[in-house]
């Protein structure tokens, strides 16, 4: 990116390349459609400019066959570009199973991340070459957008909920990273760097914990008994509530007979407005936790809940399927 | 030049027409007559185009260096907000149905009115009380929220006077409003006999098309923005989610509104087009009906389409496809316009006078920006350039490039017919090839930057970036020598210019067959239609040649 | 433009049928029908109020006796609320279908 | 509005005029279908994701003033519809009277409207900072509550926070109810002020005698304006009366 004139960013993540044939593909395509209606104009002004002053035109009307060509022929380019396009955006929207969750925040006027493991970072982001990461988003005032133009991905922080979003990051190095959605006074500043390293040097890097950083797994295992949830979630399925082991990624049979991914939202959902979504089997019994939680403690009990992965599915834990187990 | 229309140098202005009818600022001021309230309407959206002109020269100076010199962030932030305020909502969407249109409907459709002078006038009331508000707005302490007026960040965190400009855009909407009524109900019941529907000018069926979205889009804006101020000022919640709202559906209204507001100015601006090309041509316009349909088909399926400008917001996934799939419906009918507008050409008499090259401008650069906007409706790739430069760069392109050149088009075609003078020719062209480039060159670099990932927005910008921007900047002085000239020269032929005499071009419209500048009633007496529209064939009165007739079989024309 | 006039009987009927109507939708929210289907009172209350809607329009509007072009207008209106409401709301009802 | 039925310049015929009117009305109208199909918009998706609170917020409006405002606004149409059949029929007297029937119906409408909100305001439901939907199960007295009501309405508010998730959620929740009560209902008032206006003009002009047979595209106008506020009322009652009722 040093060179005075960039046309081109680099490319650095599965998605890029995908994306960049399309752009080829639409600027083929727009391209093809300028010159043939601009060398159309430029030839008709030289052959019919005008001779005499007094001169008309030849009175054409229309032809239907003409005007049907021009509107299935651009019609079917169209359906190429929406499917086209189409696909990589499907898979964009959907993560793959097993990815690196890494949280994101966004507050005016800058991110904070948080790996895994608990460790923190403002304006930067660490992740791994060919892994596949996953970012989930959160806002504590307006809505940012986390932006990666290396990566060719982007998408919306929204206050309220969360938004997530994946990619693979296929080549090491430092890229800049945005907000993308206007935010306020210092929108433009509130940018940083993405580290893509080897996974060696990113496990080396993580376990350079500063010490302060206090891993969210046991911070949230620490919530999870000081707000009393362990009193019900019991982990053999015989609580009031049901067992939260292996339920993240997992599909969970609701009272009104429908089916729900365990995701990050559904978990965020389900501890601050529990009505919302009632397990089957189960009693509308507890509390909701709307505006009592931050938005890193919401993410230290999901980080929790999802640890509880590795843990069997107990028998009795009606309602909850294993991830894979459909 | 060869070219130039028959000019005879012995016109002389009519005796009394609706310029001098009455006199003194009352008799403008509480005029019914369409004419005269399209002059109030040139006066307000010329101011309100040069405040946003120099808030935007202001941005592209302050761009000139990755660090941004000139101005603060929070002043940057408010000069970006302020430039699309005023251009969008007090120059864009009135320019070209409330100037042109006001002035045009009745004399095209051979009326001596709009239905409701009355509720004419007092829009033009309810646009400057609007225009006062949001004036009031930018003086007090600005506004920095985007014109997007995006909540929870202009309902609770923003600092700017973003109720007055809320209020402001909420009073001028019912101007809007009653524009687009009055024109339906104009078209629908004022059309002189023998003008029958498929005889309308294109201008009229664009006006009509553009009606349909001020009449069903406007009312939804109203409320939201209405929504929007009641929750900034009551700290109430209907947005926030802080107190339990939902920012989505703030999004959702107000794009249900500002999107189809998008061809609030490009419709009118292809009327004008669809006027000015068979006129230099000389011909008829090929395929009539398409472009006729074209353009009402714009305006039904674009209200399909809002939620394109939301893929990234959270949307669900079935949703943005279904907004995908129905946006790259609506390019089917715009690509339409285009073919058939080209094709008119072939074969015509073609002149090069001033219209004719902003029309021709027109249909490059809408092009290019209706296809970039095929871009931005890829799904995959809207991921990328999305809140980009590329938006800005598309969107520029559309409504500086595609919905300006229509409306400076227009007036320059109008222009005799308004004023009944006759502008400098070679000054107006000089204009018109400034524009292009200018033009071009502002905004062509930002597609560029916008692939790079430079996001909108932006008071300051990583230090790759800058050579495109100093580009832009350039482009932007050109293109403001551009603007700069037309007005000079317009002012200048008011008082200086040439006789035009009734039909200058010549053109076929009703509007030709009376005098230049028109009688308070329009027409002497009512006329009747019995030729059919772009019809230089069949048109003695109009003084040109007809081709050898009988036409000769090898033409193979239809 | 002939001018249809609608008698009072027609009118006074109407009324009659609007209280009625009204009546109905007062009695059926104060029964829990959800208990059949869930949102049945929703349902019912706005199906009533349509149709309450509709009479209003069709005879004291004299929609009925009107122009194609004015029944047109009516129709844009209320098919134009529709596009906004089915679309927006489709949006949120499909987020849930996201998650696989 | 045209003053007299006399022909104005740039009109070719009364009939051109009348139809021109009329179009105008009709469209006026489809705008405000769009306009508070706004606030019908906000209300459906807050209401989807709150219909608990919803629910209970619903039911401290008293539907019995409702339901009456509901027969009274009927009524005021019926009345309405019948001054245009008069000045159809050329009954220059019934015009008026009808006429003034509809302006009383009407404003005992806003009355009622009155009414209810100042319950609004002596509850404390109006948003605000005094807002608190708690207000009335910790004061009983100022709002009229006792015995068997009173405790069940606290248990029902009981219930309810503890299913949203404590006090604060249930006010700022709520409050999105009340704020588009007071939104939609507000509205919908003040097309009620409006109406009345234009009847209090109607009825001055008709008892001049200037509604005939022949002319009469005023009182049909503003009759189609007063009908289509009826509409919007005749959706509201249900959607923030009726349907958290059972």
């Amino acid at each position: 990116m040093q060179s005075q004139l960039p046309i081109y960013p680099e490319q650095a993540s599965n998605f890029a390349p995908q994306v960049d044939s399309l752009m080829t593909f639409l600027i083929l395509a727009s391209a093809f459609f300028t010159i043939a209606i601009t060398a159309a104009i430029i030839f008709c002004f030289l052959k019919y400019h005008r001779k005499g002053t007094n001169d008309i035109g030849a009175p054409i009307h229309g032809d239907m066959r003409l005007e049907l060509t021009w509107i299935i022929v651009p019609f079917i380019l169209a359906m190429g570009m929406f499917g086209w396009g189409a696909v990589v955006y499907v898979d964009y929207r959907h993560a793959p199973q097993d990815t690196l969750d890494i949280y994101m925040v966004g507050k005016q006027w800058m991110w904070k991340g948080q790996q895994p493991n608990g460790r923190r970072e403002i304006n930067e982001l660490h992740v791994p070459v060919g892994r596949d990461i996953k970012l989930i988003l959160a806002s504590e005032d307006v809505i940012h957008d986390f932006f990666v133009p290396a990566f060719r991905v982007k998408m919306d922080v929204v206050p309220g909920h969360y938004n997530t979003m994946w990619f693979r990051p296929t080549r090491t190095g430092r890229y800049h990273f945005f907000c993308s959605q206007y935010c306020g006074t210092n929108h433009a500043v509130m940018g940083g760097w993405v580290t893509v390293m080897e996974p060696s040097d990113y496990a080396a890097w993580l376990s350079g914990s500063t010490g302060e950083d206090v891993n969210p797994v046991i911070a949230g295992e620490k919530l999870f008994a000081e707000k009393a949830c362990s009193t019900c979630h019991l982990s053999n399925g015989t609580g009031r509530a049901p067992s939260l082991n292996g339920v993240y990624g997992g599909s969970v049979h609701l009272a009104d007979g429908s089916n729900v991914t365990a995701d990050d939202a559904y978990i965020r959902e389900s501890i601050l407005v529990p009505s919302a979504k009632i397990v089957a089997g189960y009693q509308p019994l507890m509390p909701a936790f709307q505006g009592q939680l931050t938005e890193e403690q919401i993410m230290s009990l999901a980080a929790y809940i999802k640890s509880l992965q590795s843990q069997p599915v107990p028998a009795t834990g009606a309602g909850v399927t294993a991830p894979g187990k459909k | 030049m060869s070219t130039t229309p028959p000019k005879s140098p012995g016109h002389q202005m009519p005796e009394e027409h609706y310029l001098n009818a009455t006199y003194g600022i009352r008799s403008w001021l509480l005029t019914t007559d369409h004419k005269r309230i399209a002059w109030l309407y040139l006066m307000g959206v010329t101011f309100f185009f040069s405040v946003g002109g120099i808030f935007a020269g202001m941005i592209r100076v302050h761009l000139l260096t990755p660090t941004g010199f000139l101005v603060t962030p929070e002043t940057y932030n408010k000069l970006f907000t302020m430039h699309g305020v005023a251009m969008v909502f007090f120059f864009l969407i009135p320019s070209i149905p409330a100037v042109l249109g006001n002035f045009l409907l009745p004399l095209m459709i051979g009326a001596k009115d709009v239905a409701f002078p009355k509720l004419n006038l007092l829009s033009w009331y309810v646009y400057i009380t609007g225009g006062c508000f949001v004036l009031y707005s930018f003086a007090t302490g600005g506004l920095d929220t985007g014109w997007t007026f995006y909540t929870p960040l202009s309902s609770v965190y923003s600092n700017s006077a973003v109720a007055p400009a809320v209020i402001g855009i909420f009073i001028n909407g019912f101007s809007s409003i009653l524009t687009g009524l009055n024109f339906v109900v104009t078209i629908h019941t004022m059309r002189a006999p023998g003008m029958t529907w498929f005889r309308l000018p294109l201008f009229v069926w664009a006006q009509y098309a553009t009606s349909i979205i001020f009449i069903l889009g406007t009312p939804v804006i109203a409320i939201t923005l209405l929504l929007a101020g009641l929750e900034r000022i009551f700290h109430l919640g209907f947005f926030n989610p802080a107190l339990g709202g939902d920012p989505i559906l703030f999004q959702h209204l107000f794009w249900f509104y500002s999107h189809p507001a998008v061809y609030i100015m490009i419709l009118p601006a292809m009327g004008v087009v669809s006027e000015i090309i068979p006129t230099f041509a000389r011909k008829p316009i090929f395929g009539y009906t398409f472009i006729a349909a074209s353009s009402i088909a714009i305006a039904v399926i674009g209200f399909f389409v809002w939620a394109h400008h939301m893929f990234l917001t959270g949307e669900s996934t079935y949703a943005a496809l279904a907004f995908s799939l129905l946006s790259y419906l609506v390019a089917i009918p715009s690509a339409v316009k285009v073919f058939n507008w080209t094709a008119t050409l072939y074969k015509g008499s073609i002149s090069y006078d001033t219209p004719m090259l902003y029309a021709l401008g027109f249909i490059g650069l809408f092009l290019i920006g209706g296809l970039t906007g095929l871009f931005l409706a890829c799904l995959g790739l809207d991921i990328h350039i999305h809140d980009t430069y590329f938006v800005i760069a598309h969107f520029h392109y559309i409504m500086v490039g595609g919905a300006i050149m229509g409306y400076l088009g227009g007036l320059h075609f109008w222009w005799p017919k308004i004023t009944g003078k006759l502008y400098p020719e070679f000054l107006a062209r000089v204009a018109a090839v400034t524009l292009f480039i200018g033009f071009n060159l502002t905004f062509g670099p930002q597609f560029i930057l916008g692939f790079l990932g430079m996001p909108r927005r932006y008071h300051n910008y990583p230090p790759e970036f800058q050579v495109l921007n100093v580009l832009s900047t350039a482009g932007a002085s050109i293109l403001a020598i551009g603007y700069l000239l037309p007005i000079a020269y317009f002012t200048w032929s008011v008082r200086y210019g040439r006789a035009a005499g009734p039909n200058p071009w010549p053109a076929t419209g009703l509007e030709w067959t009376t005098a230049s500048p028109p009688p308070t009633e329009n027409f002497d007496v009512t006329p009747v239609v019995d030729w059919e529209p772009y019809d230089y064939k069949n048109r003695p009165d109009l003084g040109l040649a007809a081709p050898v007739a009988p036409l000769a079989p090898a033409h193979g024309d239809d | 433009m002939s001018e249809h006039i609608v008698s009072p009987k027609i009118y006074i009927l109407i009324f009659a049928a609007l209280m009625i109507l009204t009546f109905t939708t007062v009695y059926a929210a104060t029964v829990d029908l959800n208990q059949y289907y869930a949102g049945l009172n929703v349902i019912v209350a706005l199906v009533v109020a349509t149709c309450k809607a509709i009479l209003v329009i069709l005879f004291f509007m004299h929609a009925y006796y009107s122009s194609k072009r004015t029944q047109l207008i009516i129709i844009s209106g209320f098919f134009w609320l529709a596009i906004m409401l089915s679309l927006t709301l489709g949006d949120y009802a499909s987020r849930s279908w996201d998650a696989h | 509005m045209h003053r007299t039925g006399e022909l104005y310049g740039h009109y070719q015929t009364l009939g051109q005029q009348k139809e021109s009117a009329t179009l105008g009305m009709w469209i006026f109208l489809a705008t405000e279908i769009l306009f508070f199909g706004g606030l019908f918009m906000t209300y459906t998706v807050n209401r989807h994701t709150y219909p608990d609170v919803f629910a209970f917020s619903s039911r401290t409006i008293d539907l019995k003033w409702g339901a009456i405002n509901t027969v009274v606004l009927i009524g005021s149409s019926l009345t309405m519809a019948m001054s245009v059949w008069s000045a159809q029929v050329g009954k220059k007297k019934l015009v008026t009277t009808f006429l003034i029937l509809t302006l009383i119906l009407g404003s005992v409408f806003l009355g009622i409207k009155g009414v209810e909100y100042h319950a609004k305001y002596v509850e404390h439901h109006i948003p605000g900072s005094n807002y608190d939907l708690y207000y009335c199960t910790s004061n009983p007295d100022a709002c009229g509550l006792n015995g068997k009501a009173l405790e069940d309405e606290k248990r029902e508010l009981a219930d309810l926070t503890e299913k949203v998730g404590g006090p604060v959620a249930v006010n700022s929740h709520s409050q999105l109810f009340f704020s588009l009560y007071f939104g939609m209902t507000g509205l919908h008032a003040l097309h009620m002020i409006v109406g009345a206006g234009l009847l209090l003009w109607l009825i001055i002009e008709s008892m001049k005698g200037r509604f005939t047979p022949q002319y009469n595209t005023p009182v049909e106008n503003i009759g189609l304006y007063w009908h289509f506020v009826d509409i919007v009322w005749i959706y509201l009652f249900p959607l923030l009366y009726l349907i958290d009722r059972h």
